[in-house]
C-alpha cells in the first residue's frame, strides 16, 4: 500500500477531485461504448475492424495528447492556438501547477493533472466518433495517420478556442458546456469531409447490409449513457448543484429524444424500433451536451424531444444527397450538434448558471443566439475544410481505402488477420 | 435405401421429430436452411431503411430408410409438418447407392 | 470549459455529492443490464423485444418522473402520497431547494435535484424488473401503457410511504434502507399479478427454452453487481461509515448467495451452473438491499446465504402452482425482497445505525420484525390488487398479449420489425 | 430512505472516502471484465467453465477474505503474517476502528471498513487471473478447493509482506503501489506452477484453438481498463494529486502498450490485431501498477512501451519451453509483473510521491532497484514452491483435471450442464 | 424431376437469387457451408500464432427443378455466379424419385 | 460421379480432412449438422429444469468423385472418422448425373 497525501494546494477539493477522476474514467468507458454501438450495426465481417479503430484510437491520442495535445489546446499561445509550454505534460504533477485561463470565477478546485486526464478522454473519442460514417472501408494505416493529425491540426485548436478561457470563441462568450461545438459538430462535419473523399461502400444501397449484432449496440448504448454522465456532469469540474443539474438534464434528455424518436419512427415506418430507441437517446445525449450546464427545468425534456424527432427526420438526408454515411454520424452527430448548440442559445438561464447568460426566452434576447451561431459556423467551416484536405491527402499518397476485393472479405480478416465469431460446433 | 429430405418450418420440429421417432425411424441429420418460395419473407426496418428479406428460415430433416418404408414415413413427415398454411414445405425422395455406419463398417440396410 | 462554482448551500458536502451522483449513474446501468440479465436467458427471437422494454423504461418513466412521478413521490400531500408542489421539478434547480421531512437527522447534505436523479433511476428499475416474468408475450404498446400507468399508481404511493420522511410506514418506523418492499417485493409481486392476467407462453413446459446466450446474461449480472454498490450504498445519501458498511454488506451477501445456491444446485441438481451463480448473486442483492445500513459484522453473510438456498427452492414454486413466471420474478425478486424485509427486524443493530433499530437478535424484540412484516403486507396487498386491475383492464381494451403467430414468430420481428443477429457468412 | 450521517472520526475525509468507494466498486467490476477478456479467447464449448472460474472466485474468495483473509493480510501477527484480530471483520463496523501500522504519513481518511471491502476486491482478481493459463481443462470442484487454499496460503501472507506497513518487505522499502508483485507476479507465476501440474490442454498446437468472440474479449478489455482506474488510482487511498497522477500514469501506460505492441506485432507478424491492441492495453496496465504512485512525466509512455513490446515477445516462451499457458497469463501477468516492479526502481520519483524514494533514473542509484529485485524474487519463489505443492496435492487427491471426454465435450456441458450460445433459428 | 445443388461464393447470393426468379424458378433453399478446394483458405493470427483456415465460407443453393429445366437452370446459375476467379464452386445435379408439398400433399410436378 | 455425403463428429473432422487430401481427394463441403440415432444426446440445466437435448452435434461432409474412386473414398471416411463408439456416424453414397464448374462450365469428371 501506499502513502495517502501528497501536497497539494491547499484549495483543491477532495469531493471535486474523486468527481472529476470518476468522470474522466466514465467518458475514457465510452470509447469502448462507442465501439460496441457501431460494432453491432456493421456486418459481422467488419466488425474488428471498426472495434479497432475505436480501441486503437484510445491508443494513439492518448500519447499524442500527452506529448503534444494537451498544451497546444490548454496552453496560452492567444486565442488561436496554445503553445508548447507543457508538451510531455511538463511540470503539471507539480502541486504548484496551474493553468492559463484559469482563475477566478474559473478556478480550478482539482489537480491540474486530473483536468488534463479527464480532458484527454475528449480528445479521445471526439475522432473515434468518425468511425461510424467511414464503415467498412477504411485502410487500418491510413485511418491511423489521419487521426494522428486530425487531432493536432482540428481537435487542439477547436478545442481551444472553445474551451480555454484563453480561447478566443470563449472570450466571445459562445457557451459549450461539453462539447457540442468541440466534439460534435467537430466530429459530424469531420465524417462528413472524409465520407465526400472515400465515396460510399460497395453495393450501399444495393446488397442488404443489416446489423450483425443489436445487443452489442444496446451495450454499447448502456455504456455511452452511463458515461455521458461523467462527460456532461463532469464538465462542471466539481461536485456541486451544477454538476447535479447537469447530470439531471443529461438524462432527461436522452429519455425525452428515445422517446420521440421512437413517436417519429411509429408515426413515418410503423415500428418502433430498438435500434430506434439506442439512437434516439445518443441523439438526445448529442443536443443537450452544450446546454447541460447552462439550462434547467424543462428545458432538458424539450432539447430532447427535439433532438430524437430532427435527428431521425436527418437520416434521409444521406439517401436524398447520396453520400454514404454509413451509421449516420451526420444525422445524429453533426445535426444534433449544431441543434443543442443553437439551443443553448434559446435555453440558457442564469438562474442555473450565474457565469452563463440568459438565453432567447430567458430573457436574454438574441445576443447568445448569435455567439452560438458563430460558434458553429466557425467550427463547421474551419473543420469540414481542414479535414477535407487532410483526408484528401493522405488519399493521394497511401490511399485512404481498402481493395474492392478486401472489402468483399471484409475488415477483419484483410486489416487485421482476425475473424469476429467463431462458434461453429466445430472443435 | 432411399433418403428422404424435407424442408420444415422449424418451430415443428419437434412434432417432427416426436411423430418420426414413433413411426420406428431410428435416426434422422437436421440442418438449419433459409428457403425462399411462395411464402413471401418478411421487412425489417433498420434507421428508417426497409430491408425485405426474402429468406425464410426453415428446417431440413433428412433420413435415410429402406425402400418400403418410404411411403409411411413420407405420410407421417406431411401429417406431423402440416400447418396448412403457406410455406409448409417440400419433401423429396432420392435413391442411395448404398449407405456405411462409420462404427462398425456395416453397409445398407444393417448401417440404417 | 465552464464555469465551476454555483451559489449552493453551505452545507452541501461535495464528497457527499460526488458519491451520490456516481451511486445514481451506477443505478441508472443497471437498467441495461438486467436488460442483458434477462435477454441473454430468452430465445434470441424474442431478445430485442426484451431489451427493448427494458431500455425503454428509461426514456419513458424518467419524463414522467420529471414530470409529476418525484412530486408525487416526495412532496408532502401527509402519509398517503405526495402532492403536486414540484411537478415538472418545479423548484428543485435552486441552491435554496429543500425537501419536505428531510430535515434535523435526515437533512440531505446533496444538492436536492442530485437526490431527485438519484431516486429517478429507482423509478426506472422498478416496473423493468416486470418484464422478466411477462418476457416473450407482451405487446409492446400495452407495455408502454401499462408501465406507465403502474408508475403513477403503485410505484410512487408505496415509495412515498416507505421513503419519505413524511410516509405512514416511514413514520411508523418501518426500515427500507435502499428499497426491499419498494423496489423488489412490489415489482415481484406485480409481475405476478401480471402473469395471472396474460397467462402462459405458448408451448410452455412443452418445448424447450433454453437462454439464448449466458455470456449476455453474465454481463447483466456483472453490471447488475456493479451497479448495484450505488443502489444500497448510495442510499447513505452521504460518503460515510454508513456508506462504507453498507458497500460491504451489498458485496458480501451477494457473495454468499452465489455460494449457497450453488450449494442447493449441486445437493438437488447435480450440477453448479453458471446461471446458478448469476441467479444466487442476484438473490443476495435483493435480499440484502432493505438490510444494507442497517446490519453489520457477519449478518450480510448469513442473509445472503438463506436467500441464497431459499430462492432457489421457490424456483420451483411456478411449476407447483402453474403459472409462468418466465424468468423467475417471483422466486427471486419477491421471495428475496420479503425475506430481506423480515431479516431486517432480525439483524438490525443499532450500532451500525444509530437512526436505525434493533432487531430481534440484537436486544430488539418483536417490535421491528412487527413493522417490517407491516410493511411487507401492505405492499404485497396494495401492488398486488392495483396492478392486478391495471393489467386487467388494459388486456380487456387494447390487449396486453401478442396473438399466436406473432409469439411463434418472436417478439423482435412482430414487435419492432428487427433481427438481433445476423452472423451469416452470408454477405 | 436513510439516515445519512453517522458517528465517524473526525477525520474521515469525504471526497477520499467517495473515491476509494468507487475505487472498490471498479476492481469488483474488473472481474466480470477479466471473465469476458478470457472467455471470449477460448472455443465456444469452453467459454462458461471460464466465466464460470472467474465469477464464482467473487462468491467464494469474498466470503474467506472476510472471514479470515483480510486479518492474515493486514492484522499485525508481526512482519510474516497478520492475526485473527480481525476475523469476520470483527470491529471494523465501529467508527473508532483502526488498522495496525496505518499511522502517522499512512494514517487512513477512509472508514476502516472501506479499505477492507477494497482490498477485498484484490484478493477475488488475484486467483481469478490464474484461471487464464489453466482454461479448458480444470476440474470446477479441484479449482474451487485450490483458489481456497491459495487465498490463505500464498495471497494473504504476500500481501502482508507487501502491502501492510507491518510486513517485512514493506518496512524493507519494496514499493508496490497497487500491486505489481502481490497481484500479477504472483499470480503469473502461480499459474506457471498450476499449468506444470496438469499439463498440455489436449492437441495443443495439433488442432486450431482459435477465440470463439474477440468481441468479448474487447468487451473485457473495455472494462479492465475501465476498472484499473480504481486498482490504481484507489491506491492512493485519497481523492488528491496523487491519486490524479496516478491515474494519469496508469492510462497513458496501457495506451503506449497497446502501440508498442502492434508495432512490434506488425514488424513480426505482419498485421496489428485487434487481439494485440487488447493486449498491449493489459501489459502496460500490469506493469504501471506497481509503479502508478510513485514515478510522473513521461515515465509511464517509457513503461508501457517497454511492457507492449517485451510481453509481445514474451508469448513465445510457451512454445519454446513447451507449457501450455492456454492465454498467456505468464507472457502478459508474470513478464509484465516483474517489469514493473523493477521500473519503480529506475523511474521512482519523490517529486512525484514524497512517501517513496527515487529510483536509477533519478538520483537514487541502485538502493531502491535492489529493494524491488527483492520483493521480486522472494514473491516469484514463494508463490512458485507453494502454489506447485497446492495444486500437486489436489491432483493427487481429487484430481485437478478433467477427463479427455469431458475436453472434447467442453467444460460448459461437462462441468455445468449448460451450453453458452443457442441462436438456431430452430424455434 | 432433378435436384440441381450448386455451391457459391457468399456475396453472389443475391446476384443468383435474382437471376433464377428472373429464369422463373419458384423455389429454393439456402444454407451455409464451408468449402475446401482449389482456393486455397486464409491465414489467421492470434498473439502471434498463425492458423490456416483451410475451409472458405460457401452458400449452398437447392433447386428442385422439372427435367426439361435443368439445362437452362443449370445455365443460369453458371453465368450469374461466376466471377472468373478460382473459388466460384460447382454445380452437380441429381435425380429425385418423388417431390411432395406439405401443405396440399400435392406430389412431383406440381409440387415444385 | 458420385456424391458421398458422411456424418461425422466435429472434432474428427481435422483427421479427416487431412486423410482425404492424402488420399488424393481435390475437394469437399462441409457443413454443421445436428444428428439423432442411438447415440443420446445430453441433459441441460437452467434454474433447476432439465431439457434433454436429442441432438448432438455432428458435422456433414460431401465429397463428388468418380465411379471408380467411390470405394476407395469411403474407406479412407470410414477409417479417418472412427472412434469405434456410438453416434460415429454414416455414410451413403448418391449417384450424381451430372457436374459444372461454374469459373469454367468444365464438365463431369474435368469439373470435380
Ligand atoms: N423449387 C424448389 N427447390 C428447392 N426448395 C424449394 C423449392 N420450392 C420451395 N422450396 C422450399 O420449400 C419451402 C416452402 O415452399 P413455399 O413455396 O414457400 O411454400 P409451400 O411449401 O407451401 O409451397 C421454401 O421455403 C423452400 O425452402
Ligand atoms: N470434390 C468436391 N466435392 C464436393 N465439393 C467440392 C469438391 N471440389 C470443390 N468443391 C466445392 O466447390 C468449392 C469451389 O471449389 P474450388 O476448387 O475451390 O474452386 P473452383 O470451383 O474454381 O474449382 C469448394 O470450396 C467446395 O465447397
Ligand atoms: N436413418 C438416418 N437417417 C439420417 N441420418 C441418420 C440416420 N441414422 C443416423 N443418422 C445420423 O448418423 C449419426 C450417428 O448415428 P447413431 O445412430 O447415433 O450412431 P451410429 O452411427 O454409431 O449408429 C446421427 O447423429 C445422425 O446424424
Amino acid at each position: 500500500m501506499t502513502p495517502l497525501v501528497t501536497p497539494v494546494l491547499a484549495e483543491i477539493d477532495a469531493g471535486a477531485t474523486a468527481w472529476v477522476l470518476v468522470s474522466a474514467a466514465l467518458v475514457l468507458f465510452m470509447t469502448p461504448g462507442l465501439a460496441f454501438f457501431y460494432a453491432g450495426m456493421v456486418r459481422s465481417k467488419h466488425a474488428l475492424g471498426m472495434l479497432m479503430q475505436n480501441f486503437f484510437a484510445i491508443g494513439i491520442i492518448s500519447v499524442l495528447w500527452a506529448l503534444v495535445g494537451f498544451s497546444l489546446a490548454f496552453g496560452d499561445g492567444g486565442g488561436w492556438i496554445g503553445d508548447f509550454s507543457m508538451i510531455g505534460l511538463k511540470g503539471l504533477g507539480q502541486a504548484s501547477a496551474s493553468l492559463p485561463g484559469y482563475v477566478g470565477d474559473f478556478g480550478l478546485v482539482i489537480p491540474v493533472i486530473a483536468f488534463a486526464a479527464y480532458q484527454m478522454m475528449f480528445a479521445v473519442i471526439t475522432p473515434a466518433l468518425i468511425t461510424g460514417a467511414t464503415a467498412d472501408r477504411l485502410k487500418f494505416s491510413a485511418y491511423v495517420l489521419f487521426i494522428s493529425v486530425w487531432l493536432i491540426l482540428v481537435y487542439a485548436p477547436i478545442a481551444h478556442w472553445v474551451f480555454s478561457p484563453t480561447g478566443w470563441l470563449f472570450k466571445r462568450g459562445a457557451l459549450d458546456f461539453a462539447g457540442g461545438a468541440v466534439v460534435h459538430i467537430n466530429a459530424g462535419i469531420a465524417a462528413l469531409a472524409v465520407v465526400l473523399v472515400i465515396g460510399k461502400r460497395r453495393n450501399w444501397r444495393k446488397e442488404p447490409m443489416p446489423p450483425h449484432s443489436l445487443p452489442l449496440t444496446l451495450l454499447g448504448t448502456g455504456i455511452l449513457w452511463f458515461g455521458w454522465f461523467g462527460f456532461n456532469a463532469g464538465s462542471a469540474l466539481g461536485a456541486n448543484g451544477l454538476a447535479a443539474q447537469a447530470f439531471m438534464n443529461t438524462h432527461l434528455a436522452a429519455a425525452a429524444a428515445m422517446c420521440s424518436w421512437l413517436v417519429a419512427e411509429r408515426v413515418k415506418g410503423g415500428h418502433a424500433t430498438t435500434l430506434g430507441a439506442a439512437s434516439g437517446a445518443v441523439a438526445g445525449l448529442v443536443a443537450i451536451t452544450p446546454c447541460a450546464g447552462f439550462v434547467g427545468g424543462l428545458s432538458p425534456l424539450v432539447i430532447g424531444g427535439l433532438a430524437g424527432a430532427i435527428c431521425y427526420l436527418a437520416l434521409s438526408l444521406k439517401t436524398r444527397f447520396g453520400f454514404d454515411d454509413a451509421l449516420d454520424v451526420v444525422g445524429v452527430h453533426l445535426i444534433g450538434g449544431i441543434l443543442g448548440s443553437l439551443l443553448v442559445g434559446v435555453f440558457a438561464d442564469t438562474k442555473i448558471n450565474s457565469l452563463g447568460a440568459d438565453g432567447l426566452f430567458f430573457g436574454g434576447g438574441f445576443s447568445l443566439l448569435g455567439k452560438q451561431l458563430l460558434a458553429t459556423t466557425v467550427t463547421l467551416v474551419y473543420s469540414g475544410v481542414v479535414t477535407f484536405l487532410i483526408a484528401k491527402s493522405i488519399d493521394k499518397t497511401i490511399g485512404m481505402r481498402i481493395s474492392e476485393e478486401d472489402e468483399n472479405t471484409g475488415l477483419d480478416l484483410s486489416q487485421h488477420a482476425e475473424t469476429a465469431y467463431s462458434f461453429g460446433g466445430r472443435l | 435405401m432411399k433418403l428422404i429430405t424435407s424442408i420444415i418450418k422449424p418451430f415443428k420440429l419437434d412434432d417432427v421429430k416426436t411423430a418420426l421417432r414413433e413411426a420406428g425411424v431410428q435416426g434422422m441429420t437436421i440442418s438449419e436452411v433459409q428457403g425462399f418460395g411462395r411464402q413471401r419473407g418478411h421487412t425489417e426496418v433498420y434507421r428508417g431503411q426497409e430491408y425485405t428479406i426474402d429468406f425464410v428460415p426453415k428446417t431440413r430433416v433428412e433420413v435415410l430408410v429402406d425402400d418400403d418404408e418410404v411411403d409411411a414415413v413420407v405420410e407421417v413427415l406431411v401429417s406431423s409438418a402440416r400447418t396448412d398454411k403457406i410455406g409448409d414445405g417440400k419433401i423429396w425422395v432420392t435413391d442411395v447407392a448404398s449407405v456405411v455406419r462409420i462404427r462398425t463398417g456395416e453397409r445398407d440396410h444393417d448401417a440404417i
